[in-house]
């Protein structure tokens, strides 16, 4: 038993971090709500340094890794609200693809976004492919409605008619990205938010120095510790091939969904009317953690899978 | 004891029913919170000033009916339950009002109370400012003293203040003696926003909306007559008021039971693949919304029988403000992946959702409500 | 509309709040945990007050009152943790009675208890007589076996068959009772606390100035000023014959059990190591409230009634 | 990163297991807390200790088998699985034993450690006082220097130490400088509890037992040898270890995980008339465990690669003992009204109720350790 990542994950996550600390600002995230693609035009760079090609086989480009290479770089990706399709993309879609299509998809060449049940497809208007079922099909095969999101570099094309059956693969590589963004989303609203009470005075003290803000933060701060290691888990059992994973993607987006949320509460509580408004960055976070919680299944829907694992005793996933 | 309505009770229930099932304005108005949607939302505050429903419990000679407290419930529960239009008159009514009933002069009142109660003097409140949130002794905001022109002199920034971009007048303290400090030497003022010197600068809601402006003061010239209650007494003026008298709060419980309804229409149109756990969520929003109707009925009760409000009106707060968010939370998770749209007839409920997480952090923190329970209705030490 | 009690309603409660605060200190309750009949010996003296009697006719001898005046009282015995059968015999059994029966219960000379679908008698072993679905019987006609509950006062007798049919009029008659009584433990345990917290000093200061502190006890008050009126509204409903009576009692028990499992909780946590141990009192009102939030219907148990009028329109209680 | 467990940790895992399925008393014994039990679990001890389970974590001259933080988790998850009986050792092992190893003589390992870990001398924890309990600082019992004998005088009363009516000796924290204030000053000795001028009241807990004790001391003689670390330096001698080298917490994983697989077997009894919502918190309850066994397995990796446990342990202390509470309370809801029941074979829930609600009170209030997870480790003020 050995539960820690390799040196060399963990100085592929530090390039990242540094990568988007620096290229992806809030700035850059804000300005993907109003900019025409809603992302943030690092793709190709992401695809240099690897990132997007981390699932794919060492022959089309890619590192030819497994989950527990990518897990901590979505994290970062959640961390810095990277406003692209990362997730579909270098988790879902890459490993899938056959091809001269791989190569692309690794060097960040052409965009993947993936249909989930819901049929909304996440930075749909920007994609070159969207995977439906188990078919990499063009947009403009697919009848779409343009919708908006709370978060506005989402911008959600809705299918006419959402795909009727999605494998379990895919269902878990989605879902499990999303809960290691989240993670990620979690920890850098709890760390905004510390700075902001400690800097923030009222009645003459720190706001952070009053037992209500220290205990709120310290519930998310008890969230996170406990939720964080049921995705790197469930990175471990993805790559693993552990016939429990969908157990454990299950626990993991459950209690990744479930702190994020927790997280943009307090963050909004702690920082009040300044966090209430556009202008402050926080929304930013708060909103991408409010539509990743709910999306590849919420909190509740992997509880059930759960329960239905633990509690009944079933031993394969429920059928979308 | 006797939880039935009296005959005029019904009647007056009746009577607002029908005339809001006629006037209330459909499809439903844009967003009050928005320039164009303010500008309507006026109109329709008219329209309810004109047959007497704007302020029911008014007298008369201000546009009012004299209805009692309980009246007034059955109103705002008729109100929200029709889906009629938010109220952008609210804070001159609910917040303004009260007090210039209590310390206003016969004067102010005359001047000011029709034209607040029929909108064609719109209110906002100036609190808060960048340095005083919670902390409103804060205040820095200067009044000096122009006895040439018998008045004062403005200056400072006032923020949050709500549709402050749209309104016409703000009502606010201001720091009126230099050398007192915290709570002392403070005057409430009624500012022309209209008036030379005063720089609005909308600020974008989390909705998106502008809901909030910042209010930037320079030098502006306010008349003697705008002061309410006594010079430097005006931490005692905005505290004076429990607003008991004409409408307990902006929140009464109608608008939840409303919206306590619509979530169960939602759970009844996703119940099948509504999970169990949401389904108890759902049921424990109407039970709140339920007890929030019989608690506001015991007090009121005691009201009319000659009772104040005190404290206790912190726990509403925190009742309402929390129940308010735990209700749109629930309807998020009826919506699963979709509830992230803001288009649709679905995005009510996130618009619903945003603005309700400004309940806990708006008019006292509940950090700070709590602490008022504990000090002052449970009598644990201040510290 | 006009929700507030009569004067002599009030002039009730407040005659027997003073009775209990004088015959009922908490060396009573205690004393019941280890004497013969585990109760108070106050029985007779209910009896005289009235307090027995209040839903029983004028001609028995009672007050011919209804559930509006007998609320108040029960409250009132939730507050003294009052260690008697009060509500199976006052507000359930009492108004059942015919006969000769009724004088002798209204003034306190018999004592009878009820079944509750789980067949626990509480106060069973001191009981004369005990209502069976809608018979009364007397105790050496049923099999029953002897229980310890964590409330030394019960003593409950357990049956061995417990009853197979209750009226829905018994099941909201004790529902409520039980309710009331939850708001008076409630209400108790939280003035307990609140004067501990004033007294006992850490780090310097009283640990009531403790922002942590202040606000478990706000949330206890929270929960009661919103749960103390259902259980009035019930009270009126039960009065009235209101056809959703079995709703509000519904609503009532479940606000009433939970305010006081929180309020349980939060005193134990505030009165720290000295709450935990069985020389201090405030063990005797939490056990009580633990035993009565889980009698004649948990809080999941009325919410499911009341989801069942509420959410699915259902307009009659289920069968038990 | 590799989450199978290796060949030698499943070898160590099966002979612990088949050890334990062979001796782990049937029925279980009474409970340790009262002065039977205790001395029935004392035999047990022994039993323990003469297999080598008895401190796996330890050198094996003292008794142990230098296994590794991973085999100690494993053998605590086989511990737990297995039923086996509490330990009354605990604190000892546990508490005392670290700063022994860390900071005592060899001639104090020697003469203590053994013992200790045989059960033959039982040790209670003697940090509270009554007015020192969150407050620790606040300790008041005295320690006067007796020259003449080379040794102390302790006088003083001890408070809520746990089966201090049954145990040997005691370790605790004395004030030897009196002018010294607040942490300043103290002393750490280890005390015989059968010493002259000792008095030991037990006291009854929540459940019934006898499991704590307050004890009096009256011009009690500790010679020198029995002083641990430096004189006067008590509080940092106290502070010192985490106690990560030889067993983490008081509270491991396996305890919590054999409670939720027992919590599972008790839903599936009450399947049919459990409503949805106890099912969902069943569900929580065993998520919080498994949560916490990663977080462990997680935490061991670091601390076996040469890191160190900080204020970290703080949150780990607040999520054990608010799931223990929560694991319990579910299980009561499962029970309905039978809950109350404290005979029969059920009410082992209501007692495991009970003593699960002293864990977010012992060792630091949950309040505290959020300040210092606030503090400490997110780097709020501290005011």
């Amino acid at each position: 038993m050995r539960f820690a990542f390799s040196d060399e994950q963990l100085a592929m996550r530090d390039a990242v971090r540094s990568f988007l600390e620096n290229e992806c600002p809030p700035k850059v995230v804000r300005d993907a709500w109003t900019n025409d693609t809603g992302r943030s035009g690092l793709w190709p760079r992401l695809g240099e340094m690897g990132v997007l090609g981390v699932l794919a086989p060492e022959e089309c480009g890619g590192l030819g890794g497994d989950f527990r290479d990518l897990v901590l770089l979505l994290e970062e990706s959640g961390r810095a609200a990277l406003p692209e399709p990362i997730v579909e993309h270098a988790a879902v879609a890459v490993p899938l693809l056959e091809g001269d299509r791989a190569p692309a998809a690794a060097a960040g060449g052409v965009t993947i976004t993936v249909a989930p049940p819901s049929g909304l497809l996440p930075y749909g208007a920007d994609a070159d492919l969207v995977l439906v079922g188990d078919a990499f099909l063009e947009p403009r095969a697919l009848s779409l409605r343009p919708h908006e999101s709370v978060d506005g570099s989402r911008r959600p094309l809705a299918m006419t008619t959402p795909p009727n059956s999605i494998s379990h693969a895919v269902t878990e590589q989605a879902a499990l990205g999303v809960a290691a963004q989240l993670i990620g989303l979690t920890d850098r609203m709890l760390t905004m938010t510390v700075d902001y009470a400690k800097e923030r005075h009222q009645f003459g003290v720190p706001i952070g120095s009053f037992q209500a803000v220290k205990h709120h933060l310290a519930n998310v701060a008890l969230a996170l510790e406990f939720a964080r290691p049921l995705v790197y888990r469930a990175a471990w059992s993805m790559a693993h091939g552990d016939n429990a994973r969908f157990v454990h993607v299950g626990m993991a987006k459950a209690r990744a969904s479930e702190a994020a949320l927790l997280a943009a509460r307090a963050a909004l509580q702690v920082h009040g009317a300044l966090g209430y408004t556009t202008e402050y960055d926080l929304h930013l976070w708060m909103k991408r953690a409010w539509a990743l919680a709910a999306s590849w299944g919420d909190a509740a829907w992997h509880g059930d899978q759960v329960g239905r694992a633990i509690l009944d005793g079933e031993t394969t996933p429920e059928e979308q | 004891m006797d939880l039935t309505f009296t005959e005029p009770e019904e009647a007056f229930r009746a009577e607002a029913r029908s005339w809001l099932e006629a006037n209330v304005p459909r499809p439903a108005l844009p967003s009050g919170d928005t320039r164009e949607g303010f500008a309507l939302h006026k109109e329709w505050e008219r329209a309810l000033f004109d047959a007497g429903w704007a302020v029911v419990s008014w007298p008369q000679e201000y546009g009012g009916r004299d209805a009692s407290l309980m009246e007034w419930l059955i109103f705002e529960e008729e109100y929200y339950r029709a889906g009629a239009p938010q109220r952008v008159t609210q804070n001159g009514i609910f917040l303004l009002a009260p007090t210039l009933f209590e310390l206003g002069t016969k004067e102010q009142q005359d001047r000011i109370l029709r034209k607040m109660a029929s909108g064609e003097e719109t209110w906002c409140q100036g609190w808060s400012e960048p340095n005083a949130g919670s902390d409103l002794a804060g205040i820095s905001s200067r009044a000096a003293r122009d006895d040439a022109n018998d008045g004062w002199r403005l200056s400072g920034q006032k923020t949050w203040t709500t549709r402050g971009a749209f309104c016409d007048r703000m009502f606010g303290l201001f720091r009126s003696d230099p050398e007192a400090e915290r709570h002392r030497g403070l005057t409430y003022f009624l500012v022309d926003l209209h008036a030379e010197g005063v720089t609005v600068r909308p600020v974008e809601r989390l909705d998106g909306d502008e809901g909030f402006a910042e209010v930037f003061l320079e030098d502006v010239f306010v008349p003697d007559r705008d002061v309410l209650g006594a010079v430097h007494e005006g931490w005692r003026v905005a505290m004076a008021t429990t607003g008991s008298e004409r409408g307990l709060t902006l929140r009464s419980p109608g608008r939840f039971l409303a919206a306590a309804e619509r979530l169960v229409d939602l759970y009844r149109a996703h119940a099948d693949d509504a999970d169990p756990t949401v389904r108890d969520a759902v049921l424990r929003a109407w039970v709140d919304a339920d007890a929030y109707r019989w608690q506001t009925f015991w007090t009121v009760t005691r009201l009319m029988d000659g009772g104040r409000t005190g404290p206790e009106a912190s726990l509403v707060k925190i009742f309402w403000s929390e129940l308010d968010v735990r209700l749109h939370e629930t309807a998020l998770r009826l919506l699963g992946p979709r509830a992230e749209l803001v288009d649709g007839d679905d995005a009510v409920w996130m618009k619903g959702w945003q603005f309700s997480l400004s309940g806990p952090i708006y008019a006292g923190t509940n950090e700070i409500q709590r602490n008022v329970v504990a000090e002052r209705v449970l009598g644990l030490p201040r510290r």
